[in-house]
């Protein structure tokens, strides 16, 4: 899997591979990953150095605490990637907007209901494949026209989830 | 305040935050009862859980709630609390409150009305203490013509301050230099403050420039003993804003100690004061100092004298309350070691320190040898913008100020707190400062020559790899459940694993 | 151990759990880079994540990791390591260990090879201590004839022990309280041995009854000074386990002090002892007291010592295996206050202190003013069988022994560990004992004294209405969640909200 | 609602009322219950004297510190005591046993699979009815031969769920 990662404007490539391995701007690096119970600390070993760090979903970025220092960190995999250059397409600010699956999927949540306001960047469906969650946003502002799955729908590509309008 | 033994057994504590947890925590050690009392949004307060007891008395702003005499008045009645500690903000410094203690035959933990009253007006203080032989910052009386106040200036010398007598928020102020500019400055200062307050008169005041914030902590019972804890070092300001104290300063040798002590001490008697204090000074680059006020209250940074005096301020409180004598004379007293404190707020240093308000998600405080936390709040605990933003004092004591340096440094990378920005990264990087290190500051440092760079320590990608195992980590469980709650039978018992986790 | 002034930069740690993070933390703050081992079990422990490094070395048991020599010196070479803190336990008392660091060019940061190794064999320590002119339990040599054994027993007096030559275990151990039992009381001893150990060898030795077990903090630098810090009174145990210690000790006057500190120091120079040490004793109720042993090494219980002290015994260490001075000259030391540490092990006090394995599912941890907490765990820790039960070390300080008590007691109500059974209700119970308070108990108090009754404070009916509001609240939010998972689309929000709690 | 609760063989019936007023053993009690985050740490004023407690469910029971005191707490609802005695029954120790809906409900959750072996006293079903949980467990140990139900059914009573033999 190949993340694009960035803290404050510095971006980094990410790649985790099936067995684990994981690269760094296309340098191995040897890691030793691990959450301490359930909670959000977490400890890493980078070639035996050791680092703590308390970290946490926030507003679909990552909080991450280390040695007294917080970072923001935002995660981006490739098929979020893709989704998020679609949401920038100039979009018709009026008139309906439907938003599609870009991928065939399964739908793990919908955060709209008909009738509700969005705004750009407003989750609105969750769709998951290939074992990842992909958000989809609302790619401009307006009302909910329409919601035609839930939870626990298999959806084709392409297909109409919800309209907005 | 009693002048015969008074015996105690429930005290109210008109306040809330780490310092009414302090208090409660100094009243179980003497196995005092306590009540607290709590706003809307502090029900759930640490104060509240640690306290016996624990009464509503209104709304969250300070005013229906915390300010209310009348409210906490009825609750100390109703709860049949003999004492009230005020702790310091709120009700601390208002002489109404105290005398309205009194008059309910409560023993109020602090001075006397007079003694705040006297030292509530910054005027009647200068005057007062001067009286006593304080050092004042030197200056002319109110009042003088023009031609008066162009020959007082030098006597006052320069640079100095041109003050609107009605003066406030720098109004009618005017800073001079030079005696060229004096006649000038005055004009302007005149017409401002003729403006602003439709009285031009003005005074003149010795700038002290580069002075340094040092206190010093005064204890006196009601027979007329009054003993110095020596002095605490807060110049580390922002806004006036104290963000960092220690004791002893490293500006401060014994002999200065000793004075400063005993004029602290003659400050305290010209009000008989009674119960703990602190005497502001102002201490210019030629160890000058001048009495800026007395806080008739316990202060913040408190704990840093605990720390090297091996006294407890706030049982030394209630102790005096009672009406008994202090428990150590002034012999008795010694600084050992040194001892920091970095108030840990809720704000964003990176961000002009605005203030940040939240939830504390999950927070791991620091333990182990010679490290203190007086914190008001836990994990669960909000922190709202109805009240100041400090989220707890990391106290820190070594044999030497190097010790105690390093061991805030260990201290502070071992807190986490989460939910929130904080100013621990401004800690980090005063502590990495060679001025502050080299204990070469004053009230300007942090203001003008300070600034807060790019903690050196920065590993970004750490936290890069870190928050993207996170994320794969997550996502891949978050898929997991939901496939399990669309079809297989197994999940919910997942969701009630879950739910044990999250009540844990 | 260097005798001339070494310079080290990291330091191993060949220990796990609190006493890791004790040094771990010893070194940040004298800015000393750290290199933690660990076993499977202890991947995530806290020693781990506080230090600087951490080098897997082997599976739980501890013969496959924590006692391996050659795993941790290759860690120490291979990290560059130029010395190692042995902690308590395991490696800290084995001289071979010692001896291999030398060897390496390793600084053992501890005494000597030949210092451990003298103390280390009972016999050669009671010997070589009595030739410096140290008091050891009264006896007879070994190999006596009865008759023999018969005239010694006069001189020994009643009541005494026989103890097996190659005795251990309590075989062949009888106690005579009365000269008419002595001859049957010998033989049955020698054929008990005889059939144990196939030796009916035994002799005499005086019986300590209702003895205390006080002992001595010793400091000694490579250019012979010795010190000692005071005493710390270790009499609260159960089966020889230590549960609570004190300084100094109730029973324990400044001359015993200064007397007991002198032989203390006598039996260290006995053995050219270099590094921190302590020196047990057996004190009878005469204040007689009697050697016992001496562990050349740290402590569990050293904390109340450097409560008492303000010294910090593990930096005190470092320094003296870098080869330098004691910081502190015998003079310079002074008992102030009172300290306490209450051993908070993971085991059940109402289940005959049976050990309870699991994962701390919350913790909060008591702070404020004098109080200590020396945890090798946080939220999220597991508690295995493999090692000790302890979860960490509860200290605190006040200005007398009553103070410290009260805030022990305070402190003790703060501290919530969820996920295991604690034995902090034996400690409140503790505290709350008249005999304990009295500060009137011998070794023999736990186990023949004093019984864990049920706490006064009980009270069931609250808890028993906060669990069923908890279930309340509960089962209706699990009842909705699973609603809106079957029926609406908005369940999944509220899902990935609780992740959020999870993780936070 | 009313529950059944026992400590060390001490029972208390709470009472807890629609608009939260509370009885212990039938007397009337004026307490303020929150909880502080969403962690397990709750508050609770009983007239006014505050207690502050850890709470934490384990193994179907609750465990509470208070005070240093950690109580092991039996919370039991009607239905729960009903669906108690019905376990309580003899029943064969041999052949087919259908456990059936004692009320109408919904499936909140499956705990066991076919073939899966149980103990007495085994979670099986959990059958959420009027806003409350209602835990099947198994009567007798066995295999479980057949799972009619899953996750989101709604059942009639007596309606066969799963069948252990």
């Amino acid at each position: 899997m190949r993340y694009e990662v960035t803290i404050e404007g510095q971006t980094y490539l990410i790649e985790i591979s099936e067995q684990g391995h994981i690269k760094l701007d296309g340098r191995e690096v040897e890691v030793d990953f691990a959450q301490v119970g359930s909670s959000g600390l977490f400890s890493l070993l980078v070639d035996n150095e050791s680092f703590e760090a308390m970290v946490e979903p926030r507003e679909g970025r990552w909080q991450v605490l280390l040695r007294g220092d917080l970072y923001d960190v935002d995660v981006v995999d490739e098929r979020a990637r893709l989704l998020r250059a679609r949401a920038g397409l100039t979009v018709p600010d009026t008139g309906e907007f439907k938003i599609k699956a870009p991928m065939p999927g399964l739908v793990v949540a919908v955060s709209v209901e008909i009738g509700q306001e969005v705004a750009v960047g407003d989750n609105v469906v969750i769709l998951e494949s290939m074992k990842m969650e992909n958000e989809l946003k609302a790619p401009r502002k307006g009302q909910i026209k329409q919601v035609n799955v839930e939870v626990g729908d298999s959806v084709e590509k392409n297909q109409t989830l919800v309209i907005i309008e | 305040m009693a002048d015969t033994p008074t015996l105690f057994r429930k005290v109210l504590i008109a306040n809330r935050g780490e310092i009414a947890v302090r208090i409660i925590r100094a009243c179980r050690e003497l196995g005092l009862e306590t009540v607290a009392v709590y706003s809307d949004v502090d029900r759930n307060a640490m104060h509240v859980r640690y306290s016996s007891e624990a009464f509503y008395i209104g709304p969250p702003p300070a005013r229906d709630s915390y300010l209310s005499i009348e409210k906490i008045l009825e609750v100390a009645k109703h709860t049949g609390a003999d004492a009230i500690h005020p702790g310091y903000g709120f009700l601390a410094e208002r002489p109404d409150f105290a005398a309205a203690c009194e008059d309910e035959g409560i023993a109020f933990i602090g001075p006397a009305p007079t003694a705040i009253g006297a030292m509530g007006d910054k005027v009647t203080a200068r005057k007062t203490v001067e009286a006593a032989g304080v050092p004042i910052v030197p200056g002319t009386e109110l009042d003088l013509r023009d031609e008066e106040l162009s020959v007082a200036a030098g006597f006052v010398g320069y640079p100095l301050l041109i003050k609107a007598t009605a003066g406030g928020g720098g109004k009618g102020m005017r800073r001079v230099d030079d005696p060229d500019e004096f006649e000038n400055a005055l004009h302007s200062a005149r017409r401002e403050a003729e403006a602003a307050f439709g009285d031009g008169a003005v005074y003149l005041e010795k700038l002290i420039d580069g002075g340094r914030h040092i206190e010093i902590q005064v204890l006196a019972d009601c027979y007329g003993s009054v003993i110095h804890l020596g002095e605490r070092e807060c110049s580390i300001q922002r806004r006036h804003q104290k963000l960092l104290e220690e004791a002893p300063s490293p500006f401060v040798d014994e002999a200065m100690r000793e004075e400063m002590g005993a004029v602290a001490i003659r400050a305290a008697q010209s009000v008989n004061y009674c119960n703990a204090g602190t005497v502001e000074f102002l201490v210019d680059r030629d160890r000058n100092y001048y009495f800026l006020e007395m806080n008739t209250r316990l202060q913040v940074e408190h704990p840093v004298t605990e720390f090297v005096t091996n006294m407890d301020i706030v049982k030394e409180q209630i102790r005096i309350a009672r009406g008994r004598k202090l428990s150590r004379t002034q012999d008795e007293i010694e600084i050992t070691g040194a001892a920091i404190e970095c108030r840990i707020n809720a704000e964003d240093p990176y961000n002009n320190f605005l203030p940040s308000t939240g939830t504390i998600t999950a927070m791991t405080v620091p333990t182990g040898p010679g490290v203190r936390v007086d914190s008001g709040v836990t994990t669960g605990d909000p922190i709202t913008p109805y009240y100041d933003p400090m989220i707890s004092k990391l106290i820190c004591w070594g044999d030497t100020r190097g010790a105690a340096l390093l061991r805030m440094r260990r201290a502070l990378a071992e807190y986490k707190i989460m939910g929130l920005k904080t100013n621990i990264p401004f800690h980090q990087n005063l502590l990495d400062s060679t001025r502050f290190i080299a204990g070469q500051y004053d009230t300007t440092f942090i203001e003008e020559s300070f600034f807060l760079d790019e903690d050196p320590n920065l590993r970004p990608e750490i936290a890069a790899i870190i928050a993207t195992l996170a994320a794969h980590d997550q996502r891949r469980k978050a898929a997991q459940i939901v496939r399990r709650n669309g079809h297989d039978g197994q999940s919910n018992w997942k969701l009630a694993g879950r739910w044990q986790r999250m009540r844990g």
